[in-house]
């Protein structure tokens, strides 16, 4: 590669972007899909970080970055309130947006997403649909402490005991651990949270423990990507399909069969790609010296289900298949 | 070439060297048929390297290396065995986590339909346990029994591999007097089965009493030959250090003064049912003898707190202690050589200096900083009035030999300027030279008015050593000999247990 | 042997007594099912770990193996299209080349085993990231895919691996009879072939055991190689049982679970101790503490801590059994 | 004591200077400043390590200990309003418990340092969790905070543990002043102290120090206690630094770099051997790998395995090192 010139020196005029985000995941590599296509079409170079441990390793990766003087970043911060002064300090060397998660009191010009809490309850609506004569819901998930996850498990639970909508950026959470709850003028009981950090093995070990300590589970609501799939397996070997319905989060492979193969309801997909073309898009725009018109810019999630399905994973394989082919 | 011409294991020009040694400096050896060839020398003079050379656990650098006359050479210690040489260690090799009978088969177990035969083993296990006189149950553990038995044990597995060579390097250093009749009993028995015996020794008289022939090293070369009707002490000693030792034990009356250390009914952790009571007194020189296992360590590390008493008393200099741990026995003025020099008197991988300093440094440092003027201080009076033999204060302990490792032993210990002296094997492995810079030593240390307790499995040792002495036999104190009551056979027949012909 | 296996045993019944009277459903076959297809699986590992810790080494790099094994078994089959019983044996192969580097590491190179494996857990980790892209990843192809031919071949060997046998209105998980045939094979080599002996007698003496004519380094090699195979064997079983493998996170801790069961079943990590019943017991306690937590309704956030407690208390009260049972013979013997 | 760290100093160069020929922006003055911030922090808790490592033990827990104390600290500085030095005194207060209770359970309890140090990974990571209801929380206040009261003061901690000394144009990280003046003094306490001494003897020899009358178990307890009172300050540094703590991630996996760092830095595992010079060249080498990697601009995908990669040259490239310049000596000797 050494003898590539722009490998080595690009053009000035070419601007580089930092996409940063908030750990390792298949959701994020869909994204930087997004980025790559986003680089074609604009002409810019951008490189894709993942911090494999949390908040140091971004933290260290966006320095490197400054150190590197890149014209812009992309974010998502892992821990927005805590992280105020240190994106204050990239916001003052070079243009901030943050996406995918926001940190509304920092300089950021812009976030991109998706709002997470609608998406939520647009879940909830899908479990309304899987079991419209209610019943007990179970909700899994990888940790709880992400803001995006507390604000899409918050949606969930409040359309199902049809709550008043709640605006984003005040959303008040049920405590972690609540348990059996319901509401008067509801069918639907929430019976529990279980978080498994990343581990597969127990997403689905979870998902069996439920099915063994509640005997009329009828639903089980998955919020991380790999949810959905854990469940799916182990109700399929538990022999309840018919019983017990699945609704969830993202677009993995095995959830797109399931729905395909009516093993699951259906799914809520942010469309990741879309999050890394806007946020590159967003970033020339500012760097061409265009100011966003609003500080929030909403992403619109998608409702996958029986009907949209086929379409959605060619989609998804297309953007794929773009991404990698950089 | 005709087998019978020819020695069936000849070696000559051998040599062997090690980062910053040159052990072996083109040594030769021959051993016939059926023949006990004892190798003696001083430490560090190679014959460990060249057993280790002969039973394929070490390569050679160089030299010539024929078993019956046909040239070979061992990659590694099958090719050792399949020639028929087998080696019993200087230190103890048993795995302690088996029996005895996997320790004797390990490497070499039978095996039906691919599993291990444990029957066949432990049949013939016994068989060979037997013929070294050892009478345990085979699936005893070999780290559950005394180091002497483990020795045995060795002996019983390098007889079960059905060698035409036995090399034993220092077999009865940790025998007592009675498995060493066992055991020499063995050697002669092969002999007459033709076997061929190498034999490493330190003790004179041993030699002396199995050899055919002598081979003699010194800095790794030969330093000359003696057959069967030149071994004698003198000669020997001649050629080992190259020069006559005038008189071994030279022995001075003392005359005790008041006593340092007396013990009542102090109850050692193994044998909690023997109570045991004893004296010593300043400028005193008091030996324990005894069987291998009859609890001599236990006592002289009972008494140092090691292996903290269970009861009865202890007065030093006729007060009351109580002594937990050796830091409170050495506050209290008593010092103890280990028997397990390696791992217990030294810290191998560490240098002359942290050696010699490791108990004195608190003592010489001010708020927990080290002294080190007081450390090389030490360090020199060590090295100087022990004579130990070291290119400078920064070698590490492992390089040097046992009798210096020795010495430094008792070098840190007098820098503690201690009222009581605890030497546990003070002699083992080590060489005659070393041997009796070391009893000169205690003689000195006695005349200044130390009290000095030493337990030795070597007859001769208390013979010539002790003014006066302890028998134990099975954690018991059998008897007291003075020292016009001191022979060899009183002290058997106290140490077997033999109580009414004492 | 049996006192070893004694405590751990004694442990396991008052967890799985305790639970099952806070909650009866603990109990019904379902329950039951899963927790001997968890407890196989993590078994597996935590044998495989056995065989080096008995060595007096350690392996670090697992859960990582585990990891690398199911991205490259899902990439053979559903990407590759290969024969799938060319794809299992592909990656066996890997998992044993795993082992033998990290043998010849140690051994050779004399590298200790800590950071041999601890660089490979780093390694192995990051070659299934780069691998795969980081996508996740199943071994069931679907129809678009390469595999798509093989799928009644891939089929059956997923009921192989993660299926159910009906056994009158009990269905046994496949995994229970890896286990069983893999810890009755172990215990066998362990306690009835030389090389099993070679390996407590290394563990225990290094250079005794060499000193009596074994190559050790071989012997050290074979455990490490066993120790990868059997984190390769459990990557397939994981693979197969989750249908999908998170390229950076699929067996991510494993080892520290494996190395935990074989402590808590009774291997000192000081080498020369282990025993195949014990270490196979103790894994179904880990997993039985997970389950019991989930089956009580223990907030998760405590889990790792209760594990924590009950392990060091595990071995703590193991030592103390131990050492009592030593001191009645010893005062029998008197 | 030079010839040790001379192989980790090579390496640190080579990468230093490779990477600053593919990417000159390396060398600018905001890069340095990070570099020496991470590779200070990270310093901190490898010397803590290096201690333990020194007597022949290990210590897993670290990184949940760094993770505790940043939760612990953040939750007295912020949410109870505490007063800022109390709140540190705690903190420190904590880790010195924490390191006792390892210290006691191996010597009194005789625990094998492994298992005692990874049961408290898994407890203290659970009760960070749990003290914090698994919620980010960082040590600054904000207005609601109960700790709003003590700002100024919190934010002087801020500056001591976090901020910037500007030296000319150049604006030291305040860390760095850390590593230097707990560097020297622990090369100090080992070099210079008797303490430092039997650490060293011990590690080689723990029976052969005790027949020598040191009280072996008090040092032990001393090794496990400075470990652990490292990985506290460690934490406070972490804590301001990031002004966010995640109470399951923060600190995940330290242990392991602080192992790393001590083992490449010369500490051998088997104990007696190590040299805080040493140890501190392999932490800033280990930050250095991160740094160029990202400089470089490397697909984070292949840091862990470029990492791994380095650490497992460098450790046999040093070993080849030692042995080279052994048989040189030897050479001169002949
Ligand atoms: N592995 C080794 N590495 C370095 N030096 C060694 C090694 N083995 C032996 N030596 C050195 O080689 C020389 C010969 O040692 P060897 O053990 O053969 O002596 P020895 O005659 O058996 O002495 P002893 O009577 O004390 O057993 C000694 O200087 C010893 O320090
Ligand atoms: N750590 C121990 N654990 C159990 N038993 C022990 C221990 N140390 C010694 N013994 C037993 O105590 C008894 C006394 O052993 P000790 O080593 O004191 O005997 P000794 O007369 O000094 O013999 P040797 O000449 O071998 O040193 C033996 O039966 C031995 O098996
Ligand atoms: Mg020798
Ligand atoms: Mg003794």
């Amino acid at each position: 590669g050494g003898e590539n010139p722009s490998a080595v020196e690009k053009p000035s005029d070419t601007p580089t972007f930092a996409y940063v985000t908030n750990g390792i995941d298949p959701f994020w590599d869909l994204c930087a899909a997004g980025v790559r296509i986003a680089e074609k079409e604009f002409g810019v170079q951008c490189e894709v970080l993942m911090p494999p441990k949390g908040v140091v390793d971004q933290k260290r990766m966006m320095e490197a970055m400054l150190a590197k003087g890149v014209d812009g970043v992309a974010v998502s911060p892992i821990d927005a309130e805590n992280q105020t002064p240190f994106l204050n300090e990239v916001g003052q060397n070079t243009i901030l947006i943050t996406q995918d998660a926001d940190a509304p009191k920092s300089d950021r010009l812009v976030y991109i997403g998706t709002n997470n809490y609608k998406a939520g309850r647009a879940l909830g609506g899908l479990v309304k649909k899987a079991i419209p004569e209610g019943g007990e819901v179970m909700i899994f998930v990888g940790r709880l402490e992400q803001l995006n996850a507390r604000q899409r498990r918050q949606g969930v639970i409040d359309e199902l005991l049809n709550r008043p909508m709640q605006k984003l950026d005040q959303v008040k959470f049920d405590p972690v651990d609540a348990s059996d709850l319901k509401a008067e003028g509801s069918k639907y009981i929430v019976l529990d949270t279980r978080t498994d950090n990343f581990d597969k093995a127990k997403a689905k070990s979870n998902a069996e423990d439920s099915m063994t300590k509640y005997k009329n589970l009828k639903c089980m609501v998955g919020l991380f990507a790999y949810n959905p799939p854990a469940c799916i397996d182990a109700i399929r070997e538990a022999n309840k399909q018919n019983q017990i319905k699945v609704c969830g989060f993202d677009e993995q492979d095995a959830t797109l069969q399931a729905i395909l193969d009516g093993n699951a309801h259906g799914t809520i997909s942010q469309q990741p790609w879309e999050y890394g073309y806007e946020s590159i898009k967003m970033l020339k725009s500012i760097h061409e010296g265009k100011q966003p018109d609003a500080q929030y810019f909403e992403l619109p999630f998608l409702v996958v289900d029986r009907s949209n399905v086929e379409e959605f994973w060619a989609k998804k394989k297309e953007m794929a298949a773009l991404g990698k082919q950089q | 070439m005709d087998e019978s011409s020819s020695p069936l294991l000849e070696v000559s020009g051998l040599r062997k060297s090690f980062p910053g040694v040159l052990a072996l400096r083109g040594v030769s050896l021959h051993l016939q048929k059926g023949e006990v060839l004892a190798l003696i020398g001083e430490n560090g003079a190679g014959k460990s390297t060249l057993m280790k050379i002969l039973a394929g656990v070490q390569p050679a650098d160089e030299g010539d290396f024929r078993v019956s006359g046909k040239k070979v050479s061992f990659r590694n210690v099958n090719d050792a065995m399949d020639k028929g040489i087998a080696l019993i260690h200087q230190e103890l090799n048993l795995c302690g986590n088996l029996d005895l009978a996997a320790n004797v088969f390990l490497g070499r177990e039978p095996t039906k339909a691919g599993l291990i035969d444990e029957s066949e083993m432990r049949r013939q296990t016994e068989k060979f346990l037997s013929q070294v006189g050892l009478n345990l149950p085979v699936d005893t553990l070999a780290g559950s029994i005394p180091i002497g038995k483990q020795q045995l044990v060795e002996i019983a597995k390098a007889l079960s591999c059905n060698a035409r060579v036995l090399i034993m390097d220092e077999p009865t250093s940790s025998l007592s007097q009675k498995e060493t009749e066992t055991l020499f009993e063995v050697v002669k028995n092969l002999r007459s089965k033709g076997i061929s015996v190498i034999y490493i020794s330190h003790r004179l008289g041993e030699v002396k009493e199995l050899a055919d022939r002598v081979t003699v090293f010194r800095d790794g070369e030969n330093a000359g030959e003696l057959m069967q009707d030149q071994i004698d002490h003198d000669n020997m000693v001649k050629l080992m250090v190259g020069r006559e030792l005038s008189e071994f034990y030279d022995r001075q009356v003392h005359n005790p003064g008041k006593p340092v250390l007396s013990l009542k009914d102090l109850r050692c952790p193994s044998y909690p049912q023997h109570p045991l009571s004893l004296e010593v007194s300043e400028g005193e020189i008091v030996g324990v003898a005894g069987l291998v296992g009859a609890g001599r360590t236990e006592l002289l590390q009972t008494i140092f707190g090691v292996t903290p008493a269970l009861g009865g008393s202890l007065e030093i200099s006729g007060e009351a202690k109580e002594i937990r741990n050796p830091r409170a026995a050495i506050s209290v003025g008593i010092a103890l050589a280990p028997e397990d020099r390696k791992q217990h008197g030294l810290v191998l991988p560490m240098s002359v200096r942290e050696n010699s300093s490791l108990p004195s440094l608190q003592r010489d440092a001010s708020r927990g900083w080290l002294n080190e003027n007081a450390e090389r201080t030490v360090t020199q009076n060590a090295v100087k009035s022990m004579k130990i033999k070291t290119p400078n204060y920064e070698q590490m302990a492992r390089f040097l030999s046992g009798g210096n490792q020795q010495k430094i032993v008792l070098g840190k210990w007098l820098a503690m300027s201690p009222k009581l002296l605890l030497l546990d094997e003070p002699t083992r492995g080590i060489d005659v030279g070393a041997k009796r810079e070391i009893y000169k030593l205690m003689e000195k240390l006695a005349g200044e008015g130390m009290a000095i307790l030493f337990v030795s499995s070597e007859m001769e040792e208390v013979l010539g050593m002790a003014d006066r002495a302890y028998v134990m036999h099975e954690g018991q104190i059998s008897g007291e000999l003075s020292r016009d009551q001191l022979s060899e056979k009183a002290i058997m027949n106290l140490a077997t247990g033999n109580l009414a012909a004492a | 042997m049996k006192k070893n296996v004694l405590g751990i045993f004694i442990l396991l019944v008052a967890i799985f007594v305790i639970t099952a009277v806070i909650n009866p459903k603990f109990l019904n076959a379902y329950n039951m099912q899963n927790l001997i297809k968890w407890s196989s699986l993590y078994a597996v590992m935590s044998l495989g770990v056995a065989f080096v810790i008995i060595t007096g080494g350690i392996d670090l790099s697992i859960g990582s193996v585990v990891g690398l094994v199911s991205v490259v078994l899902s990439i053979c089959l559903k990407l590759e299209g290969m024969d799938p019983w060319s794809a299992i044996g592909i990656t066996l192969v890997l998992s044993l080349g795993i082992g033998l580097l990290h043998g010849l590491l140690i051994t050779k190179a004399k590298v200790q085993p800590f950071v041999v494996t601890l660089c490979g857990l780093l390694v192995y980790r990051s070659m299934g990231r780069w691998l795969t892209d980081n996508q996740s990843i199943g071994p069931m192809p679907y129809e678009e895919d390469a595999g798509y031919k093989n799928l009644e071949q891939i089929q059956g060997l997923d009921f192989l691996f993660s299926g159910k046998i009906a056994l009158g209105s009990f269905n046994l998980p496949t995994p229970a009879l890896f286990i069983l045939v893999l810890s009755i094979a172990a215990a066998v080599f362990l306690r009835r072939t030389i090389w099993g002996r070679y390996l407590f007698a290394l563990g225990n003496n290094e250079e005794g055991t060499r000193y009596s004519g074994i190559d050790t380094d071989r012997m050290k090699i074979l455990a490490y190689v066993l120790c990868s195979l059997f984190a390769g064997i459990a990557g397939i079983l994981f693979a197969f049982e989750l249908d999908s493998v998170q390229p950076a996170q699929t067996g991510e801790f494993y080892e520290l679970y494996a190395i935990a069961a074989a402590v808590l079943g009774g291997c000192s990590l000081r080498g020369g101790e282990g025993s195949v019943l014990g270490v196979v017991i103790a894994a179904a306690v880990i997993r039985l503490i997970y389950n019991s937590i989930n089956m009580v309704g223990i907030s998760t956030h405590l889990e790792f801590g209760i594990l924590g407690l009950v392990i060091l208390l595990g071995v703590i009260g193991d030592e103390f059994l131990k050492k009592a049972v030593a001191r009645k013979q010893a005062a029998q013997k008197t």
